[in-house]
């Protein structure tokens, strides 16, 4: 099954719907200048390790977590900056951890790869490929036991296909009934290699073989991810038992900061390609303006606030302290 | 202990009953395992428990180890005090990752945000003719991971004690059983009871030798201490209770006392518990020792099927005694 | 995909097809009777440990391995009496092992769990639910890598089917094409569950998810195993890529031989139903019988040479001694 | 070190120089593992051997650690003999039950019958800000399980002599580079030749203290060991380099010659490879020790990302020579 996007939903109030396509594109624009900044601090040498950036994959993010109550549960991966985001996180703390500065979300202790924030119900960034599914199945699993009513989205890249607990955990969400939705972000490579390379089969099978709801959909489009991510979300809460989302998406840059030279696994053309005809900044952008919903001056503008906002971000990060050293032996016991 | 009425009960009744009293203590307590519900485990040590909880909070699971013990972290955090059953501690080895890159990680990764409060039970001990893929010990591995504690209860009352409190503490805990300790008796207090975690408790007093000794190897070595009484040797057993937190001190004043230490432990010896035991007291007792600590533990093997090879594996009270002996009266 | 079994091929030699079938019938009695010696060694408390009887599933091993060569591979389970004795292991070594003697095929070091032979392609048996699947995988990566063309038959029970290692390896046989049949005994139980509350979604799925073939057979009918294993065994020899086959089939005692109490689990009409409606040895001999292909007495005859066979076998194992302690630390490396 | 004529070679270069050589040897060596073809690793070990040996025989697997590792086992059992790549050692979580339960325990179960010769090549060490997951050095474990082999390599020398010998084990051996160590060059034979694994070298003789060290604490060590020098403390580095065989005399003797030892990991000192060789050297340098053994290795904390905390993770020279100078000279 792959969905298309949504028209207006027939009799809701337009300016409403405005306002929320708009906010997914600030979200969507907020993550595509985070991702700048962190490229230029590493370059900077500025930011200590790599980073791996989402740019290119945000319509993903924003269209999932925008389906999702704030109290509702996220897990995320080594390329988490967008989930996180989306989700509702403050840029000035996650330049702050990026930086290994006691403001940061962690305090500095995760760094990129685990941003963790309960404010937001994200349960953190995990540089284990796969490592996560257990966390947001077990999420969902309270949360049933509970009876909270809230849903897990555990985001993951198509390369934890490749592990054996994904399918372990799909079996027990199923058996379970639990509201948990296993979001498969397909960006066409585990790293260096394609994903045809490590993927036999059918994607969307390896969840339906379960018995679980599956569904692909263009990752490039806010409004089609949002559609069906809103249907599984609903669904999840009602207690109909969880959902696998395939959302094909690219990523702009290398697998990491530091992955500059990618010709030997795939080539300037696909790049291209993706950013000038399916980027998702400009498929919402194109609409909005389309419909007569914003004009371009408009959209400017919000651009040019959200890298105001992102340079103060980087720039309180930067000026923060480090924790003192003896942080260090804090928080391996609670 | 205490001084309210206390029965005899066994080692798994005592398991039992602390896993009852927490769950209707704290309705956020719930069981997840493999066989857990119905059939109470293979050594029936949660029998009737599905029948007084319901199958809500003892949740049979289909054989996923990682799957399952990845589905305690989450629940973990997010307002559950989940207790996953690992059927034989054999299995740990599939939930590794989940255990020591999740569970052990998330608190200090998150800067103390998120809180893992769960516990694994699983088992430990050989000597049940089971091979090697059912009888190993691989408390070491756990112990030597920051962000964990590691219970290894020797007695029925000190099960008791220490699972409640393990079943409270804010942590992942891992709580290991003897097989074949499951049936001893011993006696445990009627009323509520719990034993902190991190103090080891001297089950023997005694002056001419210690023998510390963990989980299945404290029966041995305080039968061993009998025999050596025999020979009017006054042996002194101090079981840590917990490999982490670990009561150095304790150890440590005791080998200072008695200045001949022997350490026992069924895992392996090989960069295993008996290790750390001996280097921390070779270390803090070094200027009262008369002779080096001996280290007795699973010879380093796997651990074999037929019976007169995996009975010599394993420290006895026989090879217990002599090594004592030997270094009490030296030949 | 169920597949019915096979009646006799068109033109070929009726009288040694029906040597096989006799064969395959020799076969099926010898794992029967070499159980109930094992439940009479328990019962006297003559062999240390438990064991899981394979009776009631005996089809499952006979019609898999027949369709295999000597020289191909298998990997058996903690259930594993009757695979092993189907690739064609003599039961003198194989109880000697039961009971730890040294002439065991494992010196008496494996027992029961464990009984591998090189001679037979027995990689060994397992105690760890879905261990070998890796272990057959490899196998028959290596008779690809080194073209022999042998093929590599892993066995296991469904309750492994909750194993995520299992699915990563079907990934890898199906994207590099090798010749590995994967056998899910569906004995409807994982120890003391009923499969059903274990097993979300659809078997077969599992592997078709990934492309692989599959296809469900029933498991009492060893004409019909065989029939199908042999399809599958020739496609893999012929380089076309891995399988998977579920056997439904039964297993008439306890989950092992110290599980004697079972209705709290599973009823007595369940089993008796099977007992006498489904039994694989009823099977084949009715068949042999309406065929004309052998007579009551010829089986048994049968069964009265494998009896004695069996008992010749026990006692041999009983008598024979322990190996030497020293052996304790030996083989513990090559 | 022979005498043939050497070069100068990175520790990456010599790693890869060992495989490429034995795959030339061997046609049953291969490699499998993530991104080990094209791509060479993410640390660019193997950059070059797809195109020599081909695809055939560097084969890029899926994210899938305990399946490959899995096939590893099998196809070792069977004729090959693979060399399988795990990226970060942090990712011998997820196979631990193929290493431990299956590879450690098939020759013994099948009473000698069957051999699983094969390696496994992974990393450890912290310090690269890769926070909690990827920074664990996680050797302890493997060493303490009985049939598999474990080695330590801390210069390119041993990196290739160790590593052919590893390829030609008929156990399975596993490889633990550090990460750190890739870019680090030194002198490497021309000529073919090997390293037996359980032989420990001297790196550095002396009479005052002795610095035992494995892998990145060994260049740790010779750099504390230079400070030490010139505050004419004499100190002696030895290095086991594989923990399993372990050379026990070698570490034993010189204990007894100089009676003063720090022993230096980079894993977590408890339940760790410092327990060990501490316990071991505490019993068998009894009567010649000073002092106690002093322990250094990883803080007992899950390793944090942010560089200030990271740094004071891990032994430095400075804090060795600190150590190593109040043994020698107390205040
Ligand atoms: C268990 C494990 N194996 C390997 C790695 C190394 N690694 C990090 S990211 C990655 C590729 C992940 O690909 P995918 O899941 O598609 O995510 P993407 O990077 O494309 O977002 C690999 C192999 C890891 N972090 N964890
Ligand atoms: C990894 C692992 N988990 C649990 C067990 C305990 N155990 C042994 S057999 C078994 C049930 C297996 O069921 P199935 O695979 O259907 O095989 P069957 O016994 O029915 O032949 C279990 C849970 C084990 N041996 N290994
Ligand atoms: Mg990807
Ligand atoms: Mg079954």
């Amino acid at each position: 099954m792959t969905m298309a996007a949504p028209q207006f939903e027939a009799g809701a109030d337009t300016a409403v719907q405005r306002d929320k396509w708009i906010h997914m594109y600030r979200q969507m624009v907020s993550i595509r200048l985070f991702e700048e900044q962190v490229n230029e601090l590493y370059t900077r040498a500025l930011m200590p390790g790599l980073a791996h950036l989402y740019s290119g994959e945000e319509a993903v993010a924003v269209g999932i977590c925008e389906a999702l109550r704030i109290d509702d549960y996220i897990t995320s991966t080594h390329r988490g900056h967008g989930h996180c985001l989306a989700k509702g996180a403050s840029p000035d703390r996650m330049f702050a951890e990026l930086l290994g500065k006691e403001a940061g979300y962690c305090r500095g202790k995760g760094g990129s790869m685990h941003i963790a924030d309960p404010a937001t119900g994200n349960l953190g960034a995990n540089a284990i490929v796969g490592g996560s599914v257990g966390i947001a199945t077990g999420a969902a699993f309270a949360a049933k036991k509970l009876a909270t009513d809230r849903v897990a989205v555990c985001f993951f890249g198509e390369g934890a296909l490749g592990q054996g607990s994904l399918y372990e955990v799909m079996n027990l969400a199923q058996l379970w009934k639990l509201p948990v939705i296993y979001v498969c972000e397909n960006n066409l490579y585990n790293e260096y290699t394609h994903y045809t390379e490590t993927t036999a089969g059918d994607v969307l099978s390896r969840a339906t073989a379960f018995g679980i709801e599956a569904a692909s959909v263009d990752g490039q489009d806010v409004r089609a991810v949002y559609g069906i991510a809103s249907r599984f979300v609903e669904r999840a809460r009602r207690g109909e038992g969880p959902g696998f989302l395939q959302c094909n998406t690219y990523r702009y840059t290398g697998h990491h900061v530091g992955d500059i030279n990618r010709e030997y696994y795939r080539s300037k053309t696909e790049e291209q390609l993706w950013k000038t005809e399916r980027d998702p900044l400009k498929v919402l952008s194109e609409w909005l303006l389309a419909q007569g919903l914003a004009g371009a001056p408009a959209l400017k503008e919000i651009q040019d606030q959200i890298r105001a906002r992102m340079e103060a971000a980087v720039k309180f990060a930067i000026e923060s302290p480090y924790p003192s050293v003896d942080e260090v032996e804090k928080h391996v016991y609670a | 202990m205490p001084e309210s009425a206390t029965r005899e009960l066994t080692f798994a009744q005592a398991v039992r009953e602390a896993l009852a009293e927490e769950m209707r203590r704290d309705s956020r307590v719930c069981i997840i395992g493999e066989d857990v519900a119905e059939a109470g485990t293979p050594f029936k040590v949660l029998s009737g428990l599905v029948e007084e909880f319901g199958s809500e909070r003892v949740v049979d699971a289909p054989i996923s180890e990682a799957g399952f013990t990845g589905v305690g972290v989450g629940a973990a955090m997010t307002g559950l005090r989940p207790v996953v059953d690992i059927m034989f501690g054999d299995f740990i080895t599939l939930t590794m990752d989940q255990m020591v890159n999740q569970a052990a990680k998330i608190h200090y990764m998150s800067g103390g945000h998120w809180k893992v409060p769960m516990v694994m039970r699983t088992t430990l001990g050989a000597t049940r003719r089971s091979a090697a893929q059912h009888s190993q010990s691989l408390h070491a591995w756990f112990s030597h991971v920051p962000g964990l504690k590691v219970v290894l209860p020797s007695t029925p009352y000190d099960a008791k004690g220490l699972l409640k409190t393990a079943i409270r503490d804010e942590n992942p805990v891992v709580f290991f059983e003897d097989k074949m300790m499951y049936k001893l008796k011993g006696p445990v207090p009627e009323d509520d009871y719990t034993i902190p975690l991190g103090v080891a408790d001297v089950k023997r007093a005694g002056d001419d030798i210690t023998l510390v000794a963990t989980s299945s190897m404290v029966q041995i070595a305080l039968r061993a201490a009998d025999l050596l009484e025999k020979e009017s040797i006054s042996a002194e057993v101090v079981d840590p209770r917990t490999t982490w937190p670990l009561d150095e001190k304790t150890l440590i004043e005791s080998a200072k006392k008695t200045s001949r230490v022997i350490v026992l432990d069924e895992g392996y010896g090989r960069y295993g518990v008996t290790a750390e035991l001996a280097a921390l007291i070779a270390e803090g007792a070094f200027y009262d020792l008369d002779a080096p600590v001996k280290r007795m533990a699973a010879m380093h093997v796997p651990i074999p099927f037929s019976p007169p090879l995996e009975d010599v594996t394993i420290p006895t009270e026989q090879t217990v005694f002599h090594a004592a002996r030997s270094m009490c009266k030296p030949s």
